[in-house]
Formats: C-alpha cells, sequence, structure tokens
C-alpha cells in the first residue's frame, strides 16, 4: 500500500483515536503533558504507549491469525509461560540471553502447538486454541510451583521497565515488533498468501498456497509476540505472576484487531490499525484510572466506549442512515406510497 | 478428607494449599485436593462429589460467602462434617461443624489504625490499592480500613481504584495514581489490599523517582514474604499478616471431633498480627521463604 | 407488461452497471435476457428482485408500482429466481432447500413427512432420482442447479427467472428443463431467460433484449433475428471467426506425462493415461461420471490411492496441488466460487497467486510487475473490469473465469487441466478462450479440457476420454472425434473400443 | 444413516466410553448420585449451552451468556431484597431483560453488520458491569420459594438426587431440539450458518432471525441465570466468569460446527456432560494440584477433539468408500 492508500486504511482509527484522547482529557486536562524526569520521559502519553505494549504486540500476532480466518485464545496463556520459563531460567542462575532465548523458544512451541492443531488436524482455531488456553496456565504454574516467581536480575528487569532515548523499552518493544512484521509481510508474498488462505482456503490450496506450512507460521508468528509479551510484563513486576499474567488479554488483543477494523472472517488486514486500536484501548484504560470513577463503573464505560467506537466505524452506520433519510424523502415524494399489496401465498 | 480449595489465585493461596497438605500429611491424613479455578460452581460441583464418594471430612475454602445452603445440607445429611477455612459463609451455622479464619475486616482496621498512629495530625492523602471489585477481602479489608481511620480527618483516601489483587496490576494503577496526584507529590500513604499489589507499586514509586517507604508511607495485608524483603531494604512499612496454616486448627478440631464427638466452637479465629520494619523482616522473610508463597 | 422496468440504474463504485435500462416481460412469453459478460444482465435481474438496491428506476407489476426490498419480498409477490451462482445451501437437505421458508407445518412444527412429499412433488418431471433427505452438498453442481430451478419454479406465481440456468446441464436436462418452462409459458407466467448458448436461446425464446456495458441496446421478437445480427448487437463489433475443426492439424508430440493405475478408491477407478506434449486431451461424459475426479486425482486435490504419474525423468510427486504445480501442472477448477476465485483479493493478485506461490514467500513479485501482468492479460483476455485493483468477487461470473485462467497463463505450466472452462461464458469469450487453447498449445503446452459441450471438444481435442461411472471407458483419436461417436460412447454399455484410431 | 448425524452419534459414544473407563478406576462414579450430581450441577451450563447452539448454529457467537448469568443473579436477588415481589414475577421480568439484551445485541450484529464476536464482547462487560452497579456484595436469597425449589427433587434409587434444576435444564435441551430441528426458524437458523449471502437470496429474513437468535440465546442466559441463582441461592457479581467459554467448548465437542450450519442440540447435551465428567473424575482422582488440575483438563479436552476428529475421518471415509 502507498502512502495515501494506507493513510486513507488507517483513517478511521487515527480519528477514533483522536476522539478518545480528547475525551480523557476533558476529565482529566493534564492527560496530555509529557515532561522530563532525568532522561526518560513521563506523562501519561508515555504511560500508554508503555502500558499498552502487551495488548499491541499480542495484537500483531492475532492480526495475522485473525486474517487467515482463525483466532488465538491462547496468547494470555502464552504470556504466562514465557514469563515463567524466563523467570525460571534467571532464577537458576542462567544468564539472560539464555532466558530471553528459552521464552521466545517456548513461545514458537506454543504457537507450533497450536498451528499444528489448527493446520495439521484441521480443529476449528477457537478450539484449537482454547485447548493451550485452559492448559497453559497450568504449565505456567507448573514452572513456578504456584508461586510468583521472583527475581533480582537487573537485565530483565530492564526489559519491562527500563528506558532507552527517554521511551520505555517495552513501547520501543511493540513499536519494532510492528515495523518488523509489518515490513516482513508486506515486502514479502507473505501478507498476500496469508489473506488468500483468510479468504478462501481451497481454492488458495488449489492454487498451490501451502497453507499448512502458512497456518504454522502464522501461529508461531503469534505465540512469538506473546512470548516478548510475556516477557515485558515479567520484567515490569520482576516476577512471573503464572495465575494473573495476561489474563483474559487474549480479548483486548482481538478487539484491538477488531477496533483496527481487520474482520474476524478473515482476509484484508492491517498491522497499523490494529496497533492504533491497541492504543485507543489503552488510552481508555489509562483514562478510567485517571479520571477517579469508583472501579465499580470501569466495565461499563468500557462497554459503552468500545460499543460506540465500533458503531462509528462500522461502514453500515452510513447506509442505514441514508436508507432511513432516504425513505423519508421517498414516502415525502410520492406522498407516502401504498406498500404494494402482498400476494397472498401460493 | 477432601479439601476444596479455590484456586491458586495469588501466592498466599499457593502457600495456603501447601500448608494444608503439609499439615496433612504429618498428620496421616489423605487429602482429596480439588482445586475450583476461582469459581463457585467448580466449588459446589466438588463438595457434591465429596459426598458422592463418600470422604470423612471436607475442608471448604468458599470463594463467596453466599450460596452454600443445598450443598452443605447434602454433606450434613451424609453425616460429613465441614469446616470452612479462611472465609466465612452465610448460611446457618449448624450446617458446618467450625470456621477457622480471620477477620477480613479487622485486618483493614489494624491497618488503618497503624497509619493513623503513624502519621499523628499531619494531613495525610492516601491512595487505596483495592482487591478484586466485588471479592469479600476487598469489601471487608477497605471498610475495616475506614473504620480504623475513623475520627482523623487529617487521614483522607483520595484516590481507590481496583488492582486485582495482582502485581501487575498494582503496578499500573499506581502509576495512574502518580500521575493523578502532582507526580505523586501530593500523596502521604499507600493502602494495599494485598502483598502483591504492595510490591508492584513500590516498583511504580521507584520508577516514579519516589522513595517508598519515606516519601510514600506504604501498608498492606497478608505478609506474604516478599513483602519483608521491600521491608527489609526500608521499602514498605507494615503489613498484617494473615495465617495460611488454617488447615491446623482446622484438623485439631476434627480429630477432637472424631475422637469423641467434641463440637468446636463455631468460628476459630487466627491472629491478624502486624508486622513493621522493626520486627526482623529479614528473618521472617527466611521464615516464610519455604512455604510455597 | 407483467412486469415492466423503466430508467433503471446501478451504479456500484466505479462502474455504473446499468444505466438507464428499460425492460419489459409479458405474461406468456419467454424473455431471453443476452448480452456479454458483464454487459449488466445478472445486476439487472437482482434489482429486479429485491437483492440489491437500484439507485434510481421503477418497477411495475402488473402495472402497479413494486419495490421489493429484498428476495423474500420479491418471493412474496411472485416472482421466483435462481441466480447465477447456483444460490442454495450445501448444508440443509434438498428436501429442505427446495422447501425453505415455506415448509409445511402441523401445530406449529415442520412436519417432515409433508416436506418430503412436497419435495418429491417439486422435483417431479427432472428426471432425478435422489434422496431428498441427504445434504445438497453431497449432489453435484448439475443436480443443485436442477434443484434450484425446481424450487424457483415453485415459488414462481407469476415471473420466472432464470439466470444462467442451462450452465451446467446436459442436453437431456435442458429439455426436461424446457419442458416445464413451456408449460409454465403455457399457464400464463412471464419467464425471463439469461444463457449464453444461442441455439437455446432460439430453441426457447418468444423476444430477446439484448444488454451491452450497462445499456438497453434492443429488443425484438427472437423470430426476426438471426445469429449473426444477435452476436453483432451483443458486441458491436463483427465477430472475428468461428472456431473450426482442427483435425489433423497438430502432430503429436514427444510422450510428456504417463499416469499408470491412478486411482482412489470411492472416487475414480484406476486408470491408465498418457500425454503427449502439445496436444489437447478431451474429456466427455455425463454429469457425475468422475471427470472432475480424475482432474483432481491427477492434480493432487485428492490424493490417490493407487498409480503412478511419471515424466521423462522419473515417477513425479503428485500428492498435494502445491507439488503437482511444481512438477509443471495447472487446474482451473469447474466451481470457480468455492475453488477458483479469492473474493475480496484484487484482480492483480488473483493473477499473481499461483506465481507468487511457487516462488515461495520469500521471493515476492514485485508490485510494478504484478500489475503489468494484470494488465497484459486483462488486455489479452479482455477481462471486464474498471481495473486490475478491482476485488474479483465483484466482477461477473465469466470474467471471473478468465481471471482463472490468466492465474494459470501466467504460470505457464506443462500440462493444463481445464474443468469446463467455458461454463458462462459468452460468445466472445467463448471464442477467445477457444482460441488461447489453441495458442497454448502450438507453444507446446499440453491441456485436458472437460467440457459438457461436444461441438467444444470435437474442435479442440486432438484425443477424446469418455467417463461413465466413475471409470474411463473409451478414448477416441483423430477422425474418428465426432459428437455421435461421443455420444455413443457415453451411451452404449459396451463402448467400441476400437474407436482407438 | 445420515453423514450430518455422524457426529452426535461420536459425541455420544466417546461420552460412554468415558465413562466406562472412569468406572473402571473409580466404582463410585457409576452412582445414581453422581449422575444426579452431573445433571443437576451442570444445568445453568446445559441450558445456556442450548442457546449458545443456536448462535453458532448460525454462524456467530454469543460471549456475554456468562456475564448474563451473573447479571442475572444480582438483577434477581436485589429485586427479591429491595421489593416485596414474588419470585416468580422477579424471573419473568429478569427473562424479559434478558431477552431484550439478547435482541438488541443482534439487532446491532445484523443492523450495523457489526462481528458477533465484538458485539457480544462488549455486551460481556457491559453486563456484567452493570451488575457491578447493581451490588458489589454477594447478596443471598432466602425466600422461602427459592428453598422450595432447592429441595425439589426426586430421591433416584440409590440416594441420587433428580433435581428440579436437572429437569429444566433436559427440558430446555428438548425445547431447543424442537426449534432448532423441527421449526421453521430452526432451519432459517441452519440457512444462515450455511451462508448469510445465500439464505438472503433464497428468502430467509436475515435480520428477524439474527435478532431471534440472540434474543433466545439473551433468555436462555437468564434462564440459566436464574437456575444459577436458585443453585446457589445468592446473586453474586463476580460469578460465572468464563463461563461463555465453557458453553462454547461444549457446543463443539457435542459435535457443532463453530464456522455454522451443521450441528444438534442433543449432541450439546452430550458436550456439557462430557465436560461435567472430566470436572468429576479430577475430584475424584483428587490428587492433582491445582496446575496439573488445569493441564490434565485441557489435555482430556483435547483427548476428546481429538478422538471425536478421527472417528469422523475415518466415518466420513468408510462412507465415502
Ligand atoms: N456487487 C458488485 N459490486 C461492484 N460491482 C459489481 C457488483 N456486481 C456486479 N458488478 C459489476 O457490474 C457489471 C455487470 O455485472 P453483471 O454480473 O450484471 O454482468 P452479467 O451480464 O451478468 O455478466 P456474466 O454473463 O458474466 O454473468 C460488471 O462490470 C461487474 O463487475
Ligand atoms: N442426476 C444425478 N442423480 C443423482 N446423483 C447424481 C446425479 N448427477 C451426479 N450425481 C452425483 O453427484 C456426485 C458428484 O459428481 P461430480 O460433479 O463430481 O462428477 P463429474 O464427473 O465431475 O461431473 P461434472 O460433469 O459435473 O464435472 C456424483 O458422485 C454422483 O453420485
Ligand atoms: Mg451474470
Ligand atoms: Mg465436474
Amino acid at each position: 500500500m502507498n502512502g495515501t492508500g494506507l493513510l486513507r486504511r488507517v483513517a478511521p482509527q487515527l480519528l477514533t483515536l483522536a476522539a478518545v484522547l480528547a475525551l480523557v482529557t476533558v476529565f482529566f486536562p493534564s492527560f496530555l503533558s509529557v515532561g522530563l524526569s532525568g532522561d526518560r520521559l513521563v506523562g501519561s502519553p508515555i504511560d500508554v504507549l508503555k502500558r499498552g505494549a502487551p495488548v499491541a504486540l499480542l495484537a500483531i500476532g492475532m492480526t495475522l491469525v485473525i486474517a487467515t480466518r482463525g483466532i488465538d485464545l491462547s496468547v494470555g496463556a502464552i504470556m504466562a509461560i514465557c514469563g515463567a520459563s524466563a523467570a525460571f531460567a534467571v532464577d537458576q542462575g542462567w544468564s539472560l540471553g539464555v532466558a530471553v532465548l528459552l521464552a521466545l523458544g517456548a513461545g514458537l512451541l506454543c504457537g507450533l502447538w497450536n498451528g499444528f492443531l489448527v493446520a495439521v488436524l484441521g480443529i476449528q482455531p477457537i478450539v484449537a486454541t482454547l485447548i493451550l488456553m485452559v492448559a497453559g496456565r497450568g504449565i505456567a504454574q507448573l514452572i513456578t510451583e504456584g508461586q510468583i516467581l521472583t527475581f533480582s536480575d537487573a537485565g530483565f528487569a530492564f526489559l519491562g521497565s527500563g528506558a532507552v532515548l527517554g521511551l520505555p523499552v517495552p513501547a520501543w518493544a511493540w513499536i519494532l515488533a510492528g515495523i518488523v512484521v509489518g515490513l516482513v509481510v508486506r515486502r514479502t508474498a507473505l501478507g498476500l498468501l496469508i489473506e488468500s488462505v483468510g479468504v478462501n482456503l481451497r481454492a488458495s490450496r488449489l492454487a498451490g498456497v501451502n497453507s499448512t506450512v502458512l497456518l504454522l507460521t502464522v501461529y508461531m508468528i503469534s505465540g512469538l509476540c506473546a512470548a516478548l509479551a510475556g516477557l515485558i510484563v515479567t520484567g515490569d513486576i520482576r516476577g512471573a505472576d503464572a495465575n494473573n499474567a495476561g489474563l483474559w488479554l487474549e480479548l483486548d488483543a482481538i478487539l484491538a484487531v477488531a477496533i483496527g477494523g481487520t474482520s474476524l472472517l478473515g482476509g484484508r488486514f492491517s498491522i497499523l490499525a490494529s496497533l492504533i486500536g491497541a492504543m485507543i484501548i489503552q488510552s481508555i484504560n489509562t483514562g478510567i484510572l485517571l479520571a477517579g470513577f469508583p472501579p465499580e463503573f470501569n466495565l461499563v464505560i468500557k462497554a459503552i466506549l468500545v460499543l460506540l467506537i465500533l458503531m462509528l466505524q462500522s461502514p453500515r452506520l452510513g447506509d442505514v442512515a441514508a436508507g432511513l433519510l432516504a425513505r423519508r424523502r421517498r414516502a415525502d415524494e410520492t406522498g407516502a406510497a401504498p406498500r404494494p399489496v402482498q400476494e397472498a401465498g401460493r | 478428607v477432601g479439601f476444596s480449595q479455590i484456586g491458586s489465585e495469588s501466592g498466599w493461596r499457593a502457600a495456603e494449599t501447601t500448608v494444608t497438605q503439609q499439615e496433612a500429611e504429618a498428620r496421616g491424613i489423605d487429602l482429596q485436593f480439588s482445586d475450583a479455578q476461582q469459581k463457585q460452581e467448580n466449588q459446589i460441583a466438588a463438595v457434591r462429589s465429596f459426598v458422592a464418594q463418600g470422604v470423612d471430612a471436607i475442608l471448604l475454602a468458599p470463594v463467596v460467602a453466599t450460596g452454600w445452603d443445598a450443598v452443605l445440607e447434602e454433606a450434613k445429611e451424609a453425616e460429613i462434617p465441614v469446616v470452612l477455612l479462611d472465609r466465612m459463609v452465610d448460611s446457618d451455622p449448624s450446617l458446618y461443624l467450625t470456621a477457622v479464619g480471620s477477620d477480613l475486616v479487622h485486618e483493614g482496621e489494624v491497618a488503618g489504625q497503624w497509619l493513623a498512629e503513624q502519621v499523628g495530625e499531619e494531613p495525610c492523602r492516601v491512595v487505596e490499592l483495592q482487591g478484586t471489585t466485588g471479592s469479600s477481602p476487598a469489601i471487608d479489608r477497605a471498610q475495616g480500613f475506614r473504620n480504623g481511620i475513623e475520627g482523623h480527618a487529617n487521614i483522607e483516601i483520595v484516590q481507590s481504584q481496583t488492582g486485582d489483587f495482582t502485581r501487575a496490576q498494582g503496578k499500573t494503577v499506581m502509576e495512574a495514581f502518580l500521575q493523578a496526584e502532582n507526580g505523586g507529590a501530593d500523596i502521604c500513604a499507600l493502602y494495599a489490599h494485598n502483598d502483591d499489589m504492595a510490591v508492584g507499586a513500590i516498583q511504580a514509586i521507584k520508577e516514579a523517582g519516589l522513595k517508598p517507604g519515606e516519601d510514600i508511607l506504604v501498608v498492606s495485608i497478608d505478609a506474604v514474604p516478599d513483602i519483608f524483603q521491600a521491608m527489609a531494604a526500608g521499602e514498605a512499612n507494615a503489613t498484617v499478616e494473615l495465617t495460611p496454616n488454617m488447615a491446623g486448627p482446622a484438623f485439631d478440631a476434627l480429630q477432637a471431633y472424631w475422637d469423641n464427638g467434641t463440637e468446636p466452637e463455631k468460628f476459630i479465629q487466627t491472629e491478624s498480627k502486624l508486622y513493621t520494619q522493626a520486627d526482623d523482616p529479614q528473618g521472617e522473610y527466611d521464615r516464610r521463604k519455604g512455604l510455597g508463597y | 407488461m407483467l412486469l415492466h422496468a423503466r430508467g433503471l440504474t446501478k451504479r456500484f463504485p466505479g462502474t455504473v452497471a446499468l444505466d438507464n435500462v428499460e425492460f419489459g416481460l409479458a405474461a406468456g412469453e419467454v424473455h431471453a435476457l443476452l448480452g456479454e459478460n458483464g454487459a449488466g444482465k445478472s445486476t439487472l435481474i437482482k434489482c429486479l428482485t429485491g437483492a440489491y438496491r437500484r439507485d434510481g428506476g421503477e418497477i411495475l407489476l402488473d402495472g402497479r408500482a413494486v419495490d421489493p426490498q429484498s428476495t423474500a419480498h420479491a418471493q412474496e409477490l411472485g416472482i421466483g429466481t435462481v441466480y447465477q451462482e447456483v444460490n442454495l445451501l450445501p448444508n440443509l437437505t434438498v428436501a429442505e432447500n427446495l422447501t425453505l421458508g415455506r415448509q409445511p407445518r402441523r401445530l406449529g412444527l415442520v412436519s417432515r413427512r409433508a416436506m418430503r412429499s412436497l419435495a418429491r412433488e417439486m422435483l417431479d418431471g427432472y428426471g432425478l432420482s435422489i434422496d431428498v433427505d441427504r445434504d445438497l452438498g453431497a449432489y453435484s453442481v448439475a443436480v443443485q442447479q436442477i434443484i434450484a430451478i425446481a424450487r424457483a419454479v415453485h415459488l414462481s406465481g407469476k415471473v420466472l427467472i432464470l439466470d444462467e440456468p442451462t450452465a451446467s446441464l446436459d442436453a437431456r436436462e435442458v429439455a426436461l428443463l424446457f419442458d416445464v418452462v413451456r408449460g409454465l409459458r403455457e399457464r400464463g407466467l412471464g419467464i425471463v431467460f439469461v444463457s449464453h448458448f444461442l441455439d437455446q436461446v432460439f430453441a426457447i425464446s418468444d423476444r430477446i433484449t439484448v444488454l451491452r456495458n450497462g445499456r438497453h441496446v434492443a429488443t425484438t421478437e427472437a423470430a426476426s433475428l438471426d445469429r449473426v445480427r444477435l452476436i453483432n448487437l451483443m458486441l458491436g463489433r463483427e465477430l472475428a471467426e468461428e472456431t473450426s475443426h482442427n483435425h489433423g492439424r497438430r502432430e503429436a508430440g514427444a510422450e510428456l506425462l504417463r499416469a499408470e493405475g491412478l486411482g482412489r478408491r470411492g472416487r475414480i477407478t484406476p486408470f491408465d493415461l498418457t500425454i503427449r506434449s502439445g496436444e489437447v486431451i478431451g474429456m466427455a461424459g455425463l454429469l457425475g461420471s468422475g471427470r472432475t475426479e480424475t482432474a483432481e486425482v491427477l492434480f493432487g486435490a485428492t490424493a490417490p490411492d493407487s498409480g503412478t504419474v511419471r515424466d521423462a525423468k522419473g515417477p513425479l510427486d503428485l500428492s498435494t496441488p502445491a507439488r503437482a504445480i511444481a512438477a509443471g501442472f495447472g487446474f482451473a477448477p469447474e466451481d470457480r466460487k468455492t475453488d477458483g476465485i479469492i473474493g475480496d483479493l484484487t484482480v492483480r493478485e488473483n493473477i499473481a497467486l499461483a506465481l507468487q506461490a511457487h516462488r515461495g514467500w520469500a521471493r515476492p513479485i514485485p508490485r510494478a510487475e504484478q500489475r503489468r501482468m494484470a494488465d497484459e492479460y486483462i488486455r489479452r483476455l479482455d477481462i471486464r473490469t474498471p481495473g486490475a485493483e478491482k476485488p474479483v468477487g465483484l466482477l461477473s461470473g465469466g470474467n471471473q473465469q478468465k481471471v482463472i485462467l490468466a492465474r494459470w497463463l501466467a504460470m505457464n505450466p506443462r500440462f493444463l487441466i481445464l474443468d469446463e472452462p467455458t461454463r458462462g461464458i459468452d460468445v466472445g469469450a467463448h471464442a477467445e478462450v477457444l482460441r488461447l487453447i489453441n495458442e497454448m498449445v502450438s507453444s507446446g503446452m499440453s491441456l485436458l479440457v472437460i467440457s459438457s459441450e461436444l461441438e467444444e471438444l470435437v474442435a479442440v481435442s486432438d484425443r477424446v476420454i469418455v467417463v461413465r461411472d466413475r471409470r474411463h471407458v473409451a478414448e477416441l483419436a483423430g477422425q474418428a472425434i465426432t459428437t455421435e461417436a461421443i455420444v455413443n460412447a457415453i451411451a452404449a454399455p459396451e463402448a467400441k473400443q476400437e474407436a482407438r484410431a | 444413516m445420515n453423514l450430518r448425524r455422524l457426529p452426535l452419534y461420536v459425541t455420544i459414544a466417546i461420552f460412554v466410553l468415558a465413562f466406562l473407563l472412569c468406572w473402571l478406576q473409580f466404582p463410585r462414579i457409576l452412582s445414581t448420585r453422581v449422575v444426579g450430581n452431573l445433571l443437576t450441577d451442570n444445568a445453568y451450563l446445559g441450558i445456556a449451552a442450548v442457546g449458545m447452539t443456536l448462535v453458532i448454529l448460525s454462524g456467530g457467537i454469543d460471549l456475554s451468556v456468562g456475564s448474563v448469568i451473573a447479571f442475572s443473579g444480582v438483577f434477581i436477588a436485589v429485586l427479591l431484597r429491595d421489593t416485596g415481589m414474588h419470585p416468580l414475577a422477579a424471573f419473568a421480568l429478569l427473562l424479559m431483560v434478558t431477552t431484550a439484551f439478547g435482541a438488541a445485541q443482534g439487532a446491532l450484529i445484523h443492523g450495523l453488520a457489526m462481528p458477533a464476536f465484538i458485539v457480544t464482547l462488549a455486551g460481556m462487560f457491559l453486563a456484567r458491569g452493570i451488575a457491578y452497579l447493581l451490588t458489589l456484595d454477594s447478596i443471598p436469597i432466602d425466600h422461602p420459594f427459592f428453598e422450595t425449589l432447592q429441595r425439589a427433587y426426586w430421591l433416584m434409587p440409590g440416594k441420587g438426587r433428580f433435581t428440579l434444576l436437572g429437569a429444566v435444564m433436559l427440558l430446555a435441551v428438548a425445547g431447543g431440539m424442537l426449534l432448532a430441528h423441527r421449526t421453521r426458524f430452526g432451519t432459517n437458523v441452519f440457512a444462515l450458518g450455511g451462508g448469510e449471502a445465500t439464505a438472503r437470496m433464497m428468502g430467509v429474513p436475515i435480520g428477524q432471525t439474527t435478532v431471534l437468535i440472540y434474543a433466545f440465546s439473551g433468555f436462555m442466559a437468564g434462564l440459566a441465570g436464574i437456575v444459577f441463582a436458585v443453585y446457589t441461592a445468592a446473586g453474586y457479581p463476580l460469578a460465572t466468569v468464563g463461563v461463555e467459554l465453557n458453553a462454547i467448548a461444549a457446543v463443539v465437542i457435542g459435535g457443532t460446527l463453530l464456522s455454522g450450519g451443521s450441528g444438534t442440540v442433543l449432541g450439546t447435551l452430550f458436550g456439557v456432560l462430557t465436560m461435567g465428567l472430566i470436572q468429576t473424575y479430577i475430584v475424584f482422582d483428587g490428587t492433582l494440584s491445582s496446575w496439573w488440575t488445569k493441564i490434565v483438563i485441557g489435555l482430556l479436552l483435547f483427548l476428546f477433539i481429538v478422538l471425536q476428529k478421527g472417528l469422523l475421518t475415518i466415518g466420513a471415509a468408510r462412507r465415502a468408500a
């Protein structure tokens, strides 16, 4: 997609983001201010970039999975597994590099498993990944033995809460991952093949697309993204919380993809739009926290905002409005034309 | 003995499970363990299965207070004594043998009183990290803390949000609090409904360039090992203990009941002890480390 | 006029599919609606039946303005329609498909028994012997087509619209259908008939309306028109040359492939097949006889469970389509909607897909190159589209078929299988496809062409394989290839094997 | 035998086989007590799953179910606490509310062409959020009528209880079967699942059907909420988190195609029972730690699904041959 095409594609998401930011600013006026504290930037926008990292990372992989007409419910559990593996490794005194490799390896393996169930055994994606969603947290707890496995490795903690050039590491992580994955799928033919499989698997196979390998790849990328997210949340709290790391984040990731305008029925996708979607969700979350409502309001506010956003983005909204208008106009013209007499059944 | 545990959602809960298993083993009791994954429906089903299996007694750590009448009656009909662990139920006391637990409201009070004592007459703006919205510890510990600071108009709770009992949410929400309260300069103390959230919040405070324990007082509940480590480093100020050893007293009561039918008291309260930096936090940490927290 | 459309206009982004079209249907007539691929025939029908919301114009039924909001509404008005793509539900049973929305009920519940007998009654007279309780998907496209027609006939109180109903039917079934249609005409229904088979059009129609590029060109009595004039009206130009018989024009090349004992249990009885380079093998047979299965086994779409295929260098691995493609095979399937096009992707991407899949994801075809390819084939195959970036699902049926052909031409395979390549293609394109086939063959490619149109087979084939009951029963070659010979081979239980010239 | 029935038979066969295996290990599992428990403990899930089956058959999904159940309990509890209403009146009011809620979701899905997954995800947030707004506490219900409902059971030989709740579930399944397989509406649901565009061309009233489907699911979720409220005699806003996923899993294990258009309501019942059996087995085992419980549930789920898939493939191949 060239520059203007890309801009047109993500325009609704950008507008929505702007609207959400404006809304939050109304409730919390200093929301948009960014300052410099020491050598790092601070302020709510930076918080959004940082806190949105797990969902943004998950959304990258999820976008590809959804583009193949799949869904990956297990990413939250994979985060827990990978965080636990890394914390375990650090706890054992292994080097940070080993820990990171172990976590990424675990993520790839989980993705491979999902991909195997979907692509080779032909199990429906939602069920296939449900298995790991249920079992994955158990595996993570097995690794941590049910505890919150804490560590004090400064390097690992840096992954979660450090900053480079003023920007938090998690923000760098998703931005870079987004660019890398985005470039890989768009500069190679991967994106085209993924979309083709998502639109029509059978026809794609008959055109020679190796859908099995493609699906495996896509689920593995999703696993890898989840592994990165897991590393970040684990590093952030300096401990692997197998039970809570990434809990229900898969739903937020799917939401981000949907807000990003990628159809849950597969086909055309945009990673950039999904990432903006993730930032929209995070802005809502942070906004709710900052605005200081009682916590019991959180869910209702979020639900209403999400519904509003989706309704405004729905292509049908224009149609429906136009339809209503047109009907009124036509009725005006013909002086309330009588509806045709319905034929009695035969 | 069948043991229906809520789940393994926090370090404390895991420790309770471990301790229960250890206590059972020490007494030669065959423990049937069932994890309900935070769902009452699973717990009810598990208790029913225990009854169907014909166990000798049931330990139940109820996820909520309500909704136990029917299944407890079934156990009673099958003459299986039920002991409640660490949380109460709303049912008629005749339906269970006894309950072992601490008083959640009291825990909050202890924390609140400590803070009131600590700040004296100084004005103090407190931020509160609540537990999971709607859970009974969240409700009771919030209430207790308010009781504890009652009459001290200088202490004001200015922010209150849920941190879901987790470290990550504790940290996230604390970051927002710091943003909202002038970079944290306006905050005098943090009250967290459990230690895990406090540990997360402490990191957020440090990352904002403030000193937890000094710039912002930190008081929380549970007394898990990590908070002692923080206390030893001077980053947390106080915690209220909730002992994970609920099973010990429970087994004692059961033993007495089996031996000669002694009906124990209906509520066996465990102590809600306050620990501060003065109480040898390093030593407490070492003592607790191996308990499976 | 029974049904009258005035000034009908329908715009799609980038196209005006209907431009102020006038169309009148009288009671008791069969009115053929003709035009090239993309002329707007299907769009007109969809506007008439409420499937599309029109942008302008009015529709009169029995002189009263009607405004069908949905196909259900049109059905209530007494308009029954068979749309171009077989629009039935493969996951429902035949009986459910036939009676959907009108299932007989007892005490509020659907009565299965009454539904079954109603369904059987509806199918009466079409010469089908099928189990109405089986899922529709278990039957071939042809059977589904007949069921769709039976459903529409049942629904049409006043008007019956048939959009290319005969595309997948054989001569016998067409004859049966025409009997039904004539019966309805007697009863005073108005019937709209769309087809690219001009013989059929002349056989059944009373009047003809021709559309071109979304505009109304002419409406005349069928009797007053001859083939050439009609074609000129449709094309707006003279058709270059009629394709002719090619007997003896080609030299058989060297042996390219040899299949031995290839088959799959339950699908196709093991067969032997030799393919020489630069020849066209035609494949004839009744519907459901196993022609598609032969193609699928050859292409790895269904893995064979016996036999081998080898070329000069040795055995080939044809276990998946991708491997077959790697071995230089290509396959344009019969059911283009589910097996052919990738609807949401653009014409460009659809054309480039096979080549791209073959090169692997890491070696993308540069966009400029894709564009060049797409533009070239749009020009060469005369694909009617506003541009290469149009989603292929929005093209008219015939143009979709051309896009799939383009996909394989871009691969330049040594052996290409075309399953019903001319189905649903207009006269102009039809000649074009046949010309293409000849062109490909003369460049050394070998083809296997499956077709229900025997003339077409006779015209292009060097050899013809006849399939019956899932086995290859005869092979004709050279001068022996005549429609009579093929019909005899299909019909005669003991086909004359000596037809092998 | 019709090919479309195969998944149902496979599901039933797997359930019976699994039950036999459990019985070999724990003979006590074959008792009326366990069977009674299986029906009672899974009553709310079964009812919700019937609604979910129709939704999935139509090619949709309803994630709001768990939250609606929780909302229902809270709604009833608050009504009974704060007004003098009879529980039956409260039930009726609740069913109207949840049905309307479902219908609204359906209307959004159809009217704005938004994916069901997302609309119902928002619905899930909304329903639980409203439950929070009603109360944060768990509210006990101690109405005599509730006790009557709770105590209504038939004592089977062997001390097992066939409860009213279990009966309600079986009725709901029977009703669902009639609705899905024997009404025009049901066929329309299948048609929608087979392909929306095609169904539209065939004259299926898409909008009306979609709204009705989600309204039905909302109704069933409300009914499940009532059953759950009776089951626990309380309303609790945090209850039944994630039940929608269990319901979906039960529907799929029951042989319904998640992409829609193929499946049976009866299969769903066996899917629910299979999930219940897994739970029971794990409690009977009693040695699994928290994490092993999760892993084993996952493994068993995997096993069931793969076995089902395998049997289906073999069955289909055999028929083709
Ligand atoms: N839904 C749609 N969106 C956009 N363009 C469309 C759509 N449907 C049809 N068109 C365009 O409208 C024009 C007329 O198409 P239509 O299907 O009516 O042709 P047709 O005469 O039926 O052709 P064929 O003989 O190939 O079936 C074509 O250019 C096609 O690309
Ligand atoms: N007239 C009919 N009555 C009953 N069953 C039929 C009829 N025609 C086809 N079938 C069934 O449909 C199945 C699928 O046929 P299919 O279309 O694959 O065969 P084919 O040889 O490729 O035919 P085609 O000529 O359409 O390419 C066959 O197995 C056959 O049993
Ligand atoms: Mg057409
Ligand atoms: Mg065929």
